[in-house]
């Protein structure tokens, strides 16, 4: 047997970790209170891996443009648009879209676009935040 | 498999043409050319009547043993179009022909023989379209269900067009609003 | 929940990940949490094979006729106090799969789920942000 | 008493060494496999059905979501039956971008696999180290497509994102990244002694059972079939391209189609995929990306056009197959009729279960790299109460092993 492995142990001790430690490095004794600290500027959040150009995140609707085309309804693989006829608008669910961004192709005013916002996580999946229109 | 002659698409054709005569109702082919050198490729469609089915099988396995791929089927209203997708010549170099065998059944009496005897991986296939489309497989060497589970209501068949009982069934998830 | 119970059952919550006829999609990120790249060991996050050792239940998919039942097993089966994570839109809604024949989703109709991860598939982060709720509303419940 | 008695075991649905749910029945006698029985259709969501209920252009994500690991062979299969029954020719420079595309998840899923495999004998190690090696090519999917797993690039008649020449040094630096590691993978898992004892000789399919039940993919050329779609039948930009069929005699010089074969198989392919982007790379001439650049107007299109038509695209795990027949005045189609490589690779698990130990169970189902949320989902069911073995359990059994076979 060789000792094949000490090399690699050895370079492994100085190396930078490969982990991205979103959001902080260990459990934290109080999340309510870390993310208190970090509302007031006194703690900081490690960032996670930076997003690309392009990358499809939480739908972002200019509602002045929209001119009640429904295109957009008529693409969406998973009906996650509403139309409201009252205002010629229309109303995205988060939860139900599939982040394909096909509306955003499919619209002739571009009043949709992709954001970089991914950070997508609540204890109620129709709440204000998960909605946008 | 070498001793006979290799046919190309339209030797193929003509090939059941003059094994099966009338019995043989429509052939097809289709040719794709793509990139930039322009290879070419075949598709070939061939409608038979369900009584010659099972032989012209037997011809296909002796010519050469294909490679099945999956039995598809249409709901056309009075009958039931069973496909069969073949592929023959794998193994060379951009020379393969897709064949796609065509069987029409009456809905009132939806039987076709299987083919496990020939080839013996068609037994998943041929499970699934007797769940989804009704179809009777005869001889089938194990008729259970495959995808469908055991409380699925008999006699409802979601690829058939009709939609018979499917009522009972169809769930839409996104009506639980607040 | 008893007080101080949070503090030792935050720090290391064991995790049973079951999948009830998703797309994959979000298990391999799942998967992909507990590799190198985000490693969540650092929490004290495990991924263990069997519902009874787990804290946190990781539901994934639409529900399919057949895994309803096994899925309240599972959920049965753990030990109190537990957490429901809902991974990806098609547990949340059903997403492509919004309707069909052989669906009985979304999984908020068969167990109480704490928290819904929106994308599909979620990025890792976006589940590690979820379990981040997860502290908060263990907190908030032990404050009380 | 002289007579033999067997047990039944039910693996499945829910398992730790099965990532879906599938349900394994086996009759066994000690620690040998008589029989084998799977029963499917635990993700069975009801995709085909729904598919007839919607318009092309919604199908292509409903397709990208039959499975999330090869989440751009389905919808690319879809979209080549559709342009093979309306004969939308596809930009040349589009064909080129799907090929990159095609390879790029070929890779992916390999490594993945990869990973899986070496958990599944019980080396977690390794898991870590693919896995490490598998987030440079999620990032690089997340660049050149917007999200690591779906991708949502197909579109009919084309791809929806180009490659602009800016784009291409991060691909040449992860194609780098691979070819300098290459041989540290294939060292890990062709010189190491755990996987020569655990591979070698196990879940044997022979070349005859593999043309027999139509078995597909890595798992059919690992038996020495030559059957690749990409050679075969010239489709997208691979006919331009040097390729020729990968069967693991290549490497080592004969065929046992066993594991060990298997893994072979997909090193050499992982080889193979880093070697036809680059060729892409090179060739790829400039023009259009997609045949119909305004969906309202493709979907205009196929509201009128009726035919019939299949896509076959090589997937990582082996030909994918989808049907499609158009009727002119509905925009939705007629039928659609998907085909996973899994569907046809479950029979040829019995032969190979056959007469193996029961430890083995988890590395030579893994070996075929099973997608049943493809084909539609292994688990441990306690009928009448007989013997309940769960995913750790089995894993356990299986780390056993190795130590048993190393001491």
């Amino acid at each position: 047997m060789s000792f094949s492995m000490i090399r690699p142990v050895l370079v492994q001790l100085f190396k930078k970790p490969f982990t991205n430690k979103f959001p902080v490095k260990y459990t934290p004794k109080s999340t309510t209170k870390l993310l208190e600290a970090v509302g007031e500027g006194k703690a900081q959040i490690i960032p996670p891996v930076e997003t690309p150009p392009g990358f499809r995140g939480k739908i972002q609707y200019d509602k002045e443009k929209c001119t009640g085309c429904r295109l957009c309804i008529r693409v969406c693989p998973s009906n996650a648009i509403e139309f409201k006829p009252k205002e010629k608008k229309i109303k995205i669910y988060l939860a139900r879209c599939t982040f394909c961004s096909q509306c955003n192709d499919v619209c002739p005013v571009k009043c949709l676009s992709m954001s970089n916002e991914f950070l997508l996580a609540d204890t109620d999946k129709y709440s204000k935040d998960m909605i946008v229109e | 498999m070498a001793e006979k002659k290799q046919l190309d698409a339209k030797g193929l054709v003509k090939y059941f043409k003059d094994e099966f005569k009338t019995k043989i109702k429509k052939t097809t082919v289709k040719k794709r050319v793509v990139g930039l050198e322009k290879k070419e490729s075949y598709f070939v469609w061939i409608t038979i009547d369900k009584s010659i089915f099972k032989d012209v099988i037997k011809h296909l396995v002796e010519y050469q043993f294909p490679h099945l791929a999956v039995v598809s089927g249409n709901d056309l209203g009075k009958t039931i179009e069973l496909i069969y997708h073949f592929s023959l010549d794998h193994g060379q170099k951009f020379k393969e022909i897709s064949l796609n065998i065509k069987v029409e059944i009456p809905k009132s009496n939806p039987k076709i023989e299987t083919i496990c005897d020939y080839i013996p991986g068609a037994l998943i296939t041929e499970r699934e379209k007797q769940e989804m489309l009704g179809v009777i497989v005869e001889g089938i060497p194990d008729s259970r269900r495959l995808f469908l589970p055991e409380d699925f209501p008999k006699g409802v068949y979601p690829w058939r067009k009709d939609g018979k009982g499917m009522e009972k069934v169809i769930k839409n998830l996104h009506e639980v609003k607040k | 929940m008893a007080k101080g119970l949070s503090k030792s059952f935050k720090k290391a919550l064991w995790v049973y990940h079951c999948n009830s006829g998703s797309c994959n999609g979000c298990d391999i990120e799942i998967i992909a949490a507990l590799c190198p790249r985000y490693d969540v060991e650092r929490f004290g996050i495990k991924l263990v094979g069997s519902p009874r050792h787990a804290d946190v239940l990781l539901v994934t998919g639409p529900v399919t006729r057949q895994m309803k039942d096994k899925v309240l097993r599972i959920y049965e089966q753990m030990p109190d106090p537990k957490a429901v994570i809902c991974v990806g839109n098609c547990g949340n809604t059903g997403d492509v799969f919004f309707e069909g024949y052989n669906l009985v989703g979304p999984i908020d109709n068969i167990l109480p789920v704490d928290v819904h991860v929106i994308g599909c598939p979620p990025r890792p982060e976006a589940i590690i942000n979820a379990v981040a709720k997860v502290w908060v509303k263990l907190e908030t419940l032990e404050a009380k | 008493m002289t007579e033999k008695t067997t047990y039944r075991l039910p693996i499945g649905p829910i398992h730790p060494a099965l990532k879906e749910p599938v349900q394994f029945e086996f009759e066994i006698d000690g620690e040998r496999i008589v029989d084998v029985d799977v029963s499917l259709g635990h993700v069975h969501r009801s995709i085909e059905w729904a598919g007839t209920r919607r318009n092309p252009i919604q199908n292509l994500y409903l397709a990208e979501r039959i499975c999330g690991i090869c989440s751009y062979c389905h919808p690319v299969a879809f979209s080549l039956a559709v342009e093979n029954a309306l004969d939308i020719q596809v930009p040349d420079r589009g064909e080129y971008l799907r090929v990159i595309q095609g390879e790029l998840e070929r890779m992916c899923s390999h490594m993945l696999w990869a990973g899986v495999a070496a958990h599944e004998v019980g080396f977690d190690t390794v898991l870590y180290l693919t896995w490490q090696m598998r987030e440079k090519l999620l990032d690089l999917t997340e660049y050149l497509t917007g999200n690591r797993v779906t991708k949502a690039i197909t579109m009919i008649g084309g791809v929806r994102r180009d490659i602009t020449k800016d784009m291409v040094p991060k691909i040449q630096e992860t194609l780098d990244y691979f070819k300098e590691n290459f041989e540290k993978i294939r060292h890990t898992y062709l010189d190491d002694k755990t996987f020569k004892m655990r591979c070698q000789g196990v879940g044997v399919l022979t070349y005859d059972d593999a043309i027999k039940l139509c078995a597909v993919g890595p798992t059919t050329r690992a038996s020495g079939v030559k059957k690749d779609v990409r050679v075969d039948q010239p489709y997208f930009a691979y006919s331009d391209l040097d390729i020729d069929y990968i069967t693991p005699d290549i490497l080592t010089g004969e065929i046992h189609g066993d594991v060990y074969d298997r893994i072979i198989q997909r090193l050499l392919e992982v080889k193979q995929a880093i070697d036809l982007m680059e060729q892409c790379l090179d060739k790829m001439p400039s023009g259009d990306i997609v045949a119909e650049p305004k969906p309202a107007k493709l979907l205009a299109m196929l509201k009128k056009a009726e035919g019939e038509g299949i896509g076959r695209h090589e997937a990582p795990r082996g030909e994918v197959i989808h049907y499609v027949k158009l009727v002119s005045g509905e925009e939705n189609a007629y039928t659609w009729k998907v085909r996973a490589p899994t569907y046809n690779n479950i029979l040829p698990w019995i032969p190979m279960l056959k007469g193996e130990q029961i430890a083995d169970i988890p590395i030579v189902a893994a070996s075929t790299d099973p997608c049943m949320s493809c084909t539609n989902r292994v688990a441990v069911v306690d009928r009448d109460n007989k013997y309940i073995l769960n995913k750790e359990e089995l894993h356990q059994m299986s780390v056993e092993k190795t130590r048993r076979l190393l001491k």
